[in-house]
């Protein structure tokens, strides 16, 4: 099969989109002829024009709005937020207008909008272009989180999301946009709310979000060379969280690392440590290990900045110590 | 009074509709005195003709975006009063199945996007719809219903240079009566407010906004103009409200004086002047004004007991509407 | 001891700060002549003038700006936002800006500012109206969050936030307002990342975050009658979060329940059910139970409203179902 | 040229501090193209005339707030290399202990409040010192930077509404370099941008950004007036980036072209024009200027060095300075 970069992927699903739905367009800055800094929308405005593909100001807030707007009245817009670091600008129009207005309507309206946005540090980008923010925006009803971990979940979400009448939004790791993957030519859609298991295992569970499934594979790879069997699962939305998916394996299991590159305090990791450790209690052997970014600001110089992110050394560490039944916390 | 709408049927329409709100807000301020309303809620009372001048001017296929001062729009785009107080007591037959309440509350059908309990929190929506309009070809315009307070927020600005550049069919309508919660406009607005649209090439319009006709022919103008792509436009209407800025303000002397209230209520009000207005011209009779006045009040009364005998709805709704998932 | 309103002792605390240091202003809509909505600051402009107890414009994100500014230059602001929903417009100058500044200028630079606003739903306000967002703030490194659960906790942590030399936000929960507690005369600071044990149980730990501490103080008395033995604790603040007292707790009752007004979903009740679950693994009888308020916009509907809220019933009846020793998601 | 700086002195201060931005900038790109620079950086080369022309009218205990574009107000706000370049390479030396990086760089004692990779972030930052200074009955002005691009962002208007009602020392100095990113400005501002502070009653004025002296005179007088009480002041200054967006941004032409870039670095180079004036003026020869740029290069060169080889922090200090707690 042919293999393609995330970035293109992206492309391909918005323009596949595009072309199968008239209602779909693209809005934000720099995503016409500059294609993003990324390049990720190179070549659309060409095919589709800019009365679909529009560039906008610096006006976040403003063009999150306007896509609510459009979107209550019958478009599906693709926001483009360069960088997820500025969600912070579009908290209101997302979570207090995108997410409600269904609700509050009792169901007369719907907002169908794709906001796709990044995440990820270690681009020596200091702490206000470096954040992983998902948690967030998983805490608010109304809103759905997708987290391709690669290519070919870049491309099926993407398209599901477009197609999924509620908003959604959608964290690419900016540091995986070259990054290659099979990709079928065949158009395919990724469900919300189905795990992936990329690798099955016997002896613990790593659970790994976005760029963070990489990290928990090469995890995996260390440790079948100490004997350890790892099964390795992408949650790929963690809203909706396939529960079920990941309570199946770590009742199998009965050991669990959740690896993710959000902040650890009230982050990704809590809830899905939490549920595990509430619906799989009794099988498991020893306690959750949660492993997020360290609760600092991202600092710009790489001898810090790589300090912050969990790493697959010691996700494998994590894992042995579990698996040797290790007491950990126990005092 | 300015001329717009040209025969008597459309002039008794801008009459009853502005006569229905007021109706429509007397008993809610009383469901709340009664403490039979949960939660509290704003009244539109004395800024009628705005609401009414607008969307008389507007077809049912045109949008509005309305604020947490809503029930006047949402009467004014054509809402039934049994849906409005049926949402505004939280029952099941309410317009957002009682989920919204007062500060949501919309007929979605008449192309109400709904009130908004975020002051400016509908900018950017009304501002997109006018986007999704002219993307679609169609020739719909959508009025975004403010106040003057809501000209502080950031948003406003960003999404009027957006409207500008890209001649959205949008107007901007600002309803300045003169308060923004507990402050005098001039406390908190510095400058001109419609040189702030100006700024960014909006063609802008100050109107009196008791006048329902100068309101009616001033929007009727500018939504025939938008409908051609002359847009975006910026509307202030001076208005007033006779009430608190909510139903639980009551002693409100130490920010507006009971002077400056009854000269507004007496000399300004919009129901009256227009009542005037259309007796003078010999339109209808003193009678004929009394007896649509009574007969809307009936209206309004029916539907307060309908709605407080009407169900809730059941507690399985509550998780029902956070998505819409087709089947 | 007398007994004060909540909406009193912040006003006492936020009055004594100012007394004791001129650095410290109060600025936000309608807090001076009008004493905000809730009337918590009335009096302070007659007191102090209209130069440090400023209203502003409805400007949220605008004037948190300015708080920011002020703060980094010498000024200790106490931000008056009306309600918890508009955390959403203040997120930028909030999480991007007040929180990391001290540690992007390499410590040089500090922004002590108080950010007051409240959280609870029941009060018919509707969905954006009624919100209890603090975990999201917590998700932010270098942003402390106090949750004040009595007038007297709301004194003593408002003292302490004011001298804080960093950003913090307080929750006070607007239903509460008008409750009475004791409280000294004398002055007193509660220390942040001191949780406070209101009754010592045997049998299972509640921990109750805000007016959540009302309801788990309602639930142990009710299952005192049932010869059950409940702990009850308020952490107080959740960033910093007191973990030794809690896992104290729960080391010795074994079981716990965490009860908080936020969304459950990657809310505070999966931080703390986490960190208990993965620290006192070793002790747990039984899986820790999270109860936070229903993953739905809040409706305005009594009929509907109630029924997203945790009730002191319902925390007692998952506590029987612990101690009882019932299998809980035993499949 | 205008005239406002009096003596030779002051002449060659601002020469100098002209000359100072452009080598650092130099080198920085320098850095980037050799791979020795973590990350990007936004190059100032070309609108040196405005962080100094206005720089040079600001005390040190005045403040400024800096944009993603933030070398040049640095270093015109009186920081040194060494601390600027380790900053810039995210060593322990650092004025932000490579905390912050280009985006975030600043000499905090001299004033500068910080550079900011939120567009607009840094605008209430900037409004809240000036509020501070008013307070405390400091004469201080606040200078806040940003760029035209940064016009589109509604917290622009929320404390310029803010800093006319309550008159605060503040200037809002708009960079208007001709782009935002990728984007003409033209584009993406609607009307006109100095009418946008004018709605607010705010004086605002444009001026030729590439003329230090005009800048600075402008600039000397507004800071004096605000001083007095009379701010807040709006300034737009017309300039350039020479370089792309950033230093990745090489292939530009499908966004401005090449003959746009050399007309402006040939005829309205900044240091150029000035040093012509200077030498035209008998204030220094050709030969003074061409020793003080040596002299520059080399201490900027020196300071590269020192900074290549200086210590990244200890990997301990990942975790300190997320609180400032005093013991
Ligand atoms: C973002 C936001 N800030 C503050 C409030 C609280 N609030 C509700 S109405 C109001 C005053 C609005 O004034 P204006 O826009 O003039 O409308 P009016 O009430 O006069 O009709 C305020 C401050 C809010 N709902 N939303
Ligand atoms: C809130 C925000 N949106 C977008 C960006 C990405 N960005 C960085 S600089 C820039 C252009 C800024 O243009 P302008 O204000 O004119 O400054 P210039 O770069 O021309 O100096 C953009 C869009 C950002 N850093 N912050
Ligand atoms: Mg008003
Ligand atoms: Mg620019």
């Amino acid at each position: 099969m042919r293999s393609i970069t995330l970035s293109q992927a992206v492309n391909e699903a918005i323009a596949e989109e595009m072309r199968r739905d008239e209602t779909v367009f693209l809005i934000g800055e720099d995503v016409a002829e500059a294609g993003t800094p990324f390049k990720v929308t190179s070549g659309l405005v060409e095919e589709f024009g800019t009365g679909r593909v529009i560039d906008t100001p610096i006006a976040e807030q403003g063009f999150m709005g306007l896509a609510v707007g459009a979107a209550m009245t019958g478009a599906r817009p693709i926001v483009d937020l360069m960088f997820g670091d500025f969600l912070f600008l579009v908290m209101d129009q997302l979570c207090n207008q995108a997410a409600k207005t269904h609700y509050m309507s009792g169901g007369k309206l719907n907002v169908p909008l794709v906001l796709r946005t990044n995440l990820g540090a270690t681009r020596r980008s200091a702490a206000q272009h470096s954040q992983s923010l998902h948690a967030l925006v998983a805490h608010i009803p109304g809103l759905k989180v997708a987290m391709p971990s690669s290519a070919y979940e870049a491309k099926g979400l993407m398209k599901t999301a477009i197609r999924d009448d509620n908003p959604v939004v959608i964290f690419e790791d900016k540091l995986m946009y070259q990054d290659k993957a099979e990709v079928p030519e065949d158009e395919y859609l990724i469900p919300f709310g189905e795990a992936k298991v990329l690798r099955e295992g016997r002896d613990v569970t790593l659970i790994g979000t976005s760029s963070m499934r990489q990290v928990c594979e090469a995890a995996a790879a260390m440790l079948e060379a100490d004997g350890i069997s790892a099964e390795v699962i992408d949650p790929r939305t963690i809203s909706p969280l396939d529960e079920a998916t990941i309570l199946g394996s770590v009742k199998k299991t009965t050991r669990a690392i959740v690896v993710d590159e959000g902040h650890q305090n009230f982050g990704t990791t809590a809830e899905i440590a939490a549920r595990i450790s509430e619906k799989a209690f009794y099988h498991l052997d020893a306690p959750v290990i949660r492993m997020g970014a360290m609760d600092v600001p991202i600092p710009f110089s790489p001898a810090l900045e790589d300090l912050t992110v969990p790493t697959a050394e010691k996700v494998a560490e994590n894992a042995r110590r579990l698996v040797a039944g290790e007491l950990i916390h126990a005092l | 009074m300015a001329d717009a709408k040209t025969n008597t049927e459309d002039y008794l329409q801008m009459y009853r509709q502005m006569v229905r709100i007021r109706a429509f807000e007397d008993n809610a301020n009383q469901l709340y005195l009664d403490a039979k309303m949960p939660g509290l809620t704003h009244m539109y009372s004395g800024e009628e003709a705005v609401a009414v001048g607008i969307c008389e001017a507007l077809e049912v296929t045109d949008k509005i975006t309305s604020t947490h001062r809503g029930h006047g729009h949402c009467v004014a785009k054509g809402a039934a009063f049994k849906e409005m107080f049926c949402e505004l007591l939280g029952k099941e037959e309410g317009y957002c199945r009682g989920k919204g309440g007062s500060m949501h509350i919309a007929d979605q059908s008449n192309g109400n996007l709904g009130a908004n309990a975020i002051v400016g929190g509908s900018m950017g929506i009304a501002t997109g719809s006018a986007l999704r309009a002219k993307m679609q070809g169609s020739d719909d315009v959508t009025v975004c219903f403010f106040g003057d307070g809501a000209t502080a927020q950031g948003l406003m600005y960003e999404v009027m240079n957006m409207a500008a550049l890209w001649k959205l069919p949008v107007i901007y309508a600002c309803e300045n009566n003169g308060y923004s919660e507990y402050t005098k406009t001039d406390e908190i607005a510095a400058g001109e407010i419609t040189a702030r649209a100006e700024a960014f090439g909006i063609e802008a319009h100050q109107v009196d906004g008791q006048d329902v006709l100068a309101v009616n022919k001033l929007t009727t103008d500018l939504v025939q103009r938008a409908r051609k792509g002359e847009g975006p436009f910026f509307i202030e209407l001076m208005t007033y409200r006779y009430h608190g800025h909510h139903v639980g303000d009551i002693n409100r002397t130490y920010y507006r004086t009971k002077d400056e209230e009854a000269e507004w209520k007496t000399k300004r009000d919009p129901i009256k002047l227009f009542g005037d207005w259309l007796t003078s011209e010999g339109i209808a009779s003193e009678d004929d004004l009394a007896a649509l006045g009574e007969g809307v009040r009936q209206e309004a009364a029916d539907a307060v007991t309908y709605a407080l005998a009407a169900p809730y709805p059941d507690g399985s709704e509550v998780d029902m509407h956070v998505f819409l998932e087709k089947t």
